[in-house]
């Protein structure tokens, strides 16, 4: 079947890409450290902003993303779907200080980062991170607090994916995992100074390729590998708490405008265009949904409101600080309307379980916003526009990012699931998942009537 | 003694407990339940999955009273929690051989 | 009946003021923009400020204000009320963006702005707005960011009225057009520079009147004109689930801050002492109510404790940043008490059914508010003051500013209700208010047991 | 028992050392106003930060650690935990506002403040506090607010030792009785410019010893004065909902960024620090837990890995600005290893009822953190250092810290429950407790199912 | 066969199940109900809305026996259930005509 | 008439309406309950309590049918809900005397 094609050619294409990872970093480690001429400033307003943005990443996550998953699921797994994106939350942040950080935004090469700062080496309260503006720096305390943020939350995305009959043990093996040989390397390459994707000029203001299509992707792998919930297209597998998924989608929402806002590293005039377009892609997408939703099904439903709301704001996160506000509801409208279509039929026709659309939602509006985004800097468009713009030129950076991405994640995720299956086993039983997770893996249930 | 147990509509609980509290019956037991019969039901959709409900809340009530009451207790009931449209629901008589009242020990008539 | 003679009177005082506006904005065309001379200085600290406190009024709407709203209807009507809440704040900020940042804050005349800015049309991450203070700025779109999220909050307010009953196409409609015709005038009248009620010098800091009575009048007509739910004073209609408002409650609280403080748009002591009485007007009213409660029924409530707390922000809202902080008490405790008898009794005895009291409480309280505002800004009383100051002509300015309010929202709405009844209807049959509104209207049900 | 002996040796003790303050109260009076030489500059960066930090404690407060609370408890006294932990805090805030903020903060002595500043006497939004930056001050309206929600936040913790059986009105009165008599003398000890505490060089950077300590112990001694629940130990008392523990466990760490990195008073590298350490002390603290319970019992729980995040949380309180990253981890791993003993083991044996572990937890892990703190700010292990340091020196002080806090908080709590016990009686009926706190004290439920 | 139906307090639940499987009986059904009866409910108050809450929370419990074994049951049941105070439930009792484990397909006594 | 009563698995429950209907049985009432029994729990711990939980989500089944239906109608319940490990549940029928339909009043085969 397909996996075994996607094996074929994938796996010899991340052999070479770590190949050419290590020389690239036995190269850069001679170089010396550019950084830090002529003491740049530090204001307080950008501080408190990027310490704020750092908060608001973690209420995304906990309780945000474990609130709108764990609606979604039925009560008798609820816990484990919290727990599971709590867990990873806390040990990508241990990961993070120990050698995440040195890994994603160390020197290294074209593809990793370096071994320079692991611990956080040689990190002080007067240490500084350059932002976008020659001269204006931040923290970096701050700077590895806001990041440590994304990869926190991005490995947690993909769990919605086979939610309701992962092993707990595989989750978070293959979270901590997928973050060391998938998230490091790609965030490396998106967004450090001598990445690949970032040398090419790819744009990525707020993480579409490295936090969206990077997870999405991984879920579907996932959710093929994992196989079908039991009683899938036989029970009804409803979602057991909607109220929770929309506070989950109010705190993501919320929490959004520091992922995306706080991407800028500073408070100036673009980073509250990226909070209006955060506002604005978000609603337009929110209502696309619904209406084509009213349209098709006969009803505007609350979850179809949420799932545009989300839809738009992965849309929005490449394209945040870049795309004029009229550019940003298009974005997201668009978004909401192929994620639809996605969600409700082709992943039907397709016939593999990802619980939570994972890949429907994260993958697919992550590719739109992805390449979108080379659409909408378009001064033309009302964009903010990027030297040497032409649309063709950069639409095809974005797909050759996105690819690369896609490449990356795949074949990876592919490589780790197997090794975690034959380290854990990947799936609990069908008795197991008969009974609930909570109580079968944490020995808990969530609501007791008295 | 006879058992009356009535499958009802759920906003019809007060009525059918004032139709009873009027002929005299002071206690009874009140259970969530869900139906199937002929009242359909209405469809659910999540995202891209479509289901048919067909089990919708009722409300079970039981109560216990002297035979010589039971047809009273049946039509009570059965005026109250009528509305004429399917799905009203059934009732459904059977005997029982004994009654405790618990808290004193009073059995059969004396403890309904 | 009333309502028939309110239209009377009213409609022509409505047709009267469209006319003045028109008149107006034709005289205020001709005039030279007044903006930005030598180009004020823009401070990252502020500019955090507002983007945090636009932040923060999302997170009072969805899920704030969804879930305050939504714990006290029937389990069957808690996704109505979410979507409702949820998707009149998403038309609300694209309308907003398209023509109602321009119809508010354009400068047109007294009663209603221009389209001169309609989508957005001219501003950039460099533009800016003017603050209170003299050669401070920030940025325009975190301005326009800000404003949008009252318009997107407010109109929302205004379903309390009549949640349980009115269908979903009628609730948005409503929503759109009654944001276009009463708040967005409104708004331009008691905060643009050239606003009427703004020349009278009303005092409203952060929303009194253009907020709350606006929104609460607006949901008295509407729960008048739709009848009472089916079964009211009859059945049992208690709250499905009070802990949901407790967060609500809590959620509007931490918003709330932005609101009242980020109305000064700036970070300095004022802003500070909006935030202190943010807090302080808010727990003397919490406490009021219960105390109050406690005395007059016997028990305190959770409910009432949460109803005291939406009941002192609502009154301090007018007077956040005007009055000190001992006066905030006294104004939220005086609120506490009139809301308390208003929903307690007086409802009972005029027999409407405004179902989550969004006339007893945003009414009521930003009335109490408006007018208490005249009283507490006096510096004799600890208020900081305004030139030109007498607590009689304030009182009776702030009087006038609420009588126009009243007036406007009260027609208005009259009027818009029934336009929307004539296009879609207003009310659902008795059969699916039986049903719910969750599977009548969206498909969905709020909860699953399994 | 104990309890006798307790009251034997502390009464005196506490007797003294009200004596001792007072007679420096008098002689400190006299002593000029040491504040405001040559007008410090305010940062609106840093007054941004404090407002922000100000509005996450109340987050962390209302609804972060009523759901905690609340989820822990049985359905039937949902209401009265949400309750008494918000009417605290509105209780808290109004007394802050009248005398708190004087007896804490006002000059005074070494043990209490003075009444100079009560009804917030003299205070201006021109007013300013000093940091700890020389010559840098922010808003004093900003500080009496954040200081306020902590005065708010921790008589609410204590209510967690006899959750489900008190009355609430003893709840209450306790809590103001605590806040003034316990609270705001600890407080000024610890953190005022004067206090006996802080002159010794006593270190607790947010909280440890006045926050945690202080209410950790006052709820053992509630607990045991209180006695157990009646079933406890026979019939099952299981959490009635682990989603809202799981809502306000990240409330609480959202919150606590505030909290934590909040006490710095300004926006700046060391503020960053604080920031770092709250995360991941915490996530390394969850962790600990999960995986020794999952050893320990055979399975990783949510309610463990959300009670290690509040030890961890706790534990790095007073060391937030002063300990390195990785010794904020090991700080946090400790504190969690013992706090699961403690809460699993120790308590068991000692058999008092601590309805949700506030002393095993926030007392352990407060003492844990507060002594631990003399370690990790050892620059030998990565923290910042202070002046002449030793590091049995400053353990050495750090014990005196918690053995005063300890003491006063103990003696004073034995008092104060006395006193309440004559005025309204502690504990109500069994059949109160057997129906529920909800409907008993507060005629209602938490759910309806229609 | 019988099944002994009993209506009790819930939190006597625990003692009922001990008292039951002390005199060897092994299987049981709980239901939660709502019971209305002599005992007087309470009253909410939500804002203006003043609720009198006549339908209490209890517990149904139901065992199926062999005829001569009903009247240790209703002893079992009727003295851990006991408060002595008002409503502390009723115990009834009626024939069944048959019984089947499902597991086994066992009939009658054999599948009690 | 009868009333069948089955204790079922509650995974079972579409099985078990499906092979009713396929049988001709057209309505039926389901109720949540707990079940005590052999099939044995498991154990929850939340930090130091640990609860061995034995009570296990069932469902209740009852179906009102015509005398001569019952044998099919327990067939039909027994095969459907059958898993062949312990806990399945249990049937058991008894007697109804009376059975009236609320929206038509008719009684009894007729209400069925
Ligand atoms: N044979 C039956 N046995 C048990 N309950 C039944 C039976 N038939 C109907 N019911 C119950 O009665 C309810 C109403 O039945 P339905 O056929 O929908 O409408 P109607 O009462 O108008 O005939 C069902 O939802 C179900 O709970
Ligand atoms: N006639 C009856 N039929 C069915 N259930 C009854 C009947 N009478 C009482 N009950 C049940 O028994 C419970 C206790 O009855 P109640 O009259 O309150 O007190 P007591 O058991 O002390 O007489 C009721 O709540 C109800 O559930
Ligand atoms: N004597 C009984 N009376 C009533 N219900 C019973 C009885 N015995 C068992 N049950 C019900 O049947 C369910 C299954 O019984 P159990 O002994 O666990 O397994 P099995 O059905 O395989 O014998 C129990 O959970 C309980 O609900």
């Amino acid at each position: 079947m397909k996996l075994g094609s996607v094996l074929r050619w994938g796996a010899p294409a991340l052999a070479a890409g770590l190949l050419i990872a290590a020389t690239a970093y036995a190269q850069d480690a001679a170089a010396p450290a550019a950084a830090a001429e002529a003491a740049p400033t530090v204001n307080k307003g950008d501080t408190t902003w990027m310490m704020i943005s750092s908060v608001l990443v973690l209420l995304m996550t906990i309780p945000g993303l474990a609130l709108f998953y764990g609606g979604l699921v039925r009560a008798k797994n609820m816990l484990s779907v919290l727990m599971q994106v709590s867990t990873i939350a806390c040990l990508m942040m241990v990961v993070w200080v120990i050698y995440g950080y040195s890994l994603a935004f160390g020197d290294g090469g074209a593809f990793i980062g370096d071994f320079s700062k692991v611990f956080l080496a040689g990190i002080t309260p007067d240490s500084t991170s350059a932002t976008f503006t020659k001269g204006v720096a931040i923290p970096e305390y701050v700077f590895v607090c806001f990041q440590m943020t994304f990869a926190a939350i991005t490995p947690g995305l993909i769990i919605g994916g086979f939610a309701e009959r992962i092993k707990f043990s595989a989750a978070i093996l293959f979270a901590v995992l997928w973050g060391t040989f998938v998230y490091f390397p790609v965030a490396h390459m998106v967004w450090s100074a001598n990445g690949m994707v970032f040398g090419w000029g790819g744009l990525d203001f707020a993480g579409g390729t490295v936090v969206h299509i990077n997870s999405g992707v991984a879920a579907l792998v996932g959710a093929i590998l994992l196989g079908k919930r039991t009683g899938y297209g036989k029970d009804i597998i409803a979602p057991h708490n909607l109220p929770m998924t929309l506070i989950g989608a109010g705190l993501l929402w919320v929490g959004w405008f520091g992922f995306n806002a706080g991407s800028n590293l500073e408070a100036n005039g673009v980073t509250t265009l990226a909070l209006l377009n955060t506002f604005v892609a978000t609603a337009a997408a929110g209502l696309v949904w619904m209406f084509v939703e009213w349209g098709a099904k006969g009803k505007p439903s609350m979850l179809g409101l949420a799932s545009g709301v989300v839809a738009g704001l992965v849309a929005i996160t490449p394209a945040a600080g870049l795309s004029g506000p009229m550019g940003a509801m298009v974005l997201g409208g668009v978004a909401a309307v192929v994620c639809f279509i996605f969600c409700t039929s082709v992943k039907n026709a397709l016939g593999y379980d990802d619980s939570l659309d994972v890949f429907g939602i994260h993958g697919i509006g992550g590719i739109i916003g992805a390449i979108g985004t080379g659409i909408v800097v378009s001064p033309d468009l009302g964009g903010v526009g990027v030297a040497d713009y032409t649309m063709a030129g950069q639409v095809l950076t974005q797909i050759k990012a996105v690819a690369v991405t896609v490449v990356w994640t795949g074949v990876g995720s592919l490589i780790l699931f197997k090794i975690v299956d034959v380290l854990v086993g990947l799936r609990v039983t069908v008795d197991a998942e008969q009974e609930g997770l909570d109580i079968i893996s944490h020995g808990e249930q969530a609501y007791h009537a008295s | 003694m006879k058992l009356v147990m009535a499958i009802i509509k759920p906003f019809k609980l007060d009525e059918v407990r004032d139709a009873l509290t009027g002929i005299g019956v002071h206690g009874l037991t009140v259970t969530e339940v869900k139906g199937y019969g002929r009242q359909k039901g209405h469809t659910e959709i999540y995202r891209g999955a479509e289901y048919a409900v067909s089990f919708l809340p009722k409300l079970k009530i039981e109560v216990a009273v002297v035979a010589s009451a039971v047809d009273s207790v049946i039509e009570a009931i059965a005026s109250a929690a009528k509305t004429g449209q399917i799905g009203d629901g059934k009732i459904f008589v059977y005997a029982i051989d004994q009654a405790v009242r618990i808290r004193t020990g009073e059995t059969d008539n004396d403890a309904l």
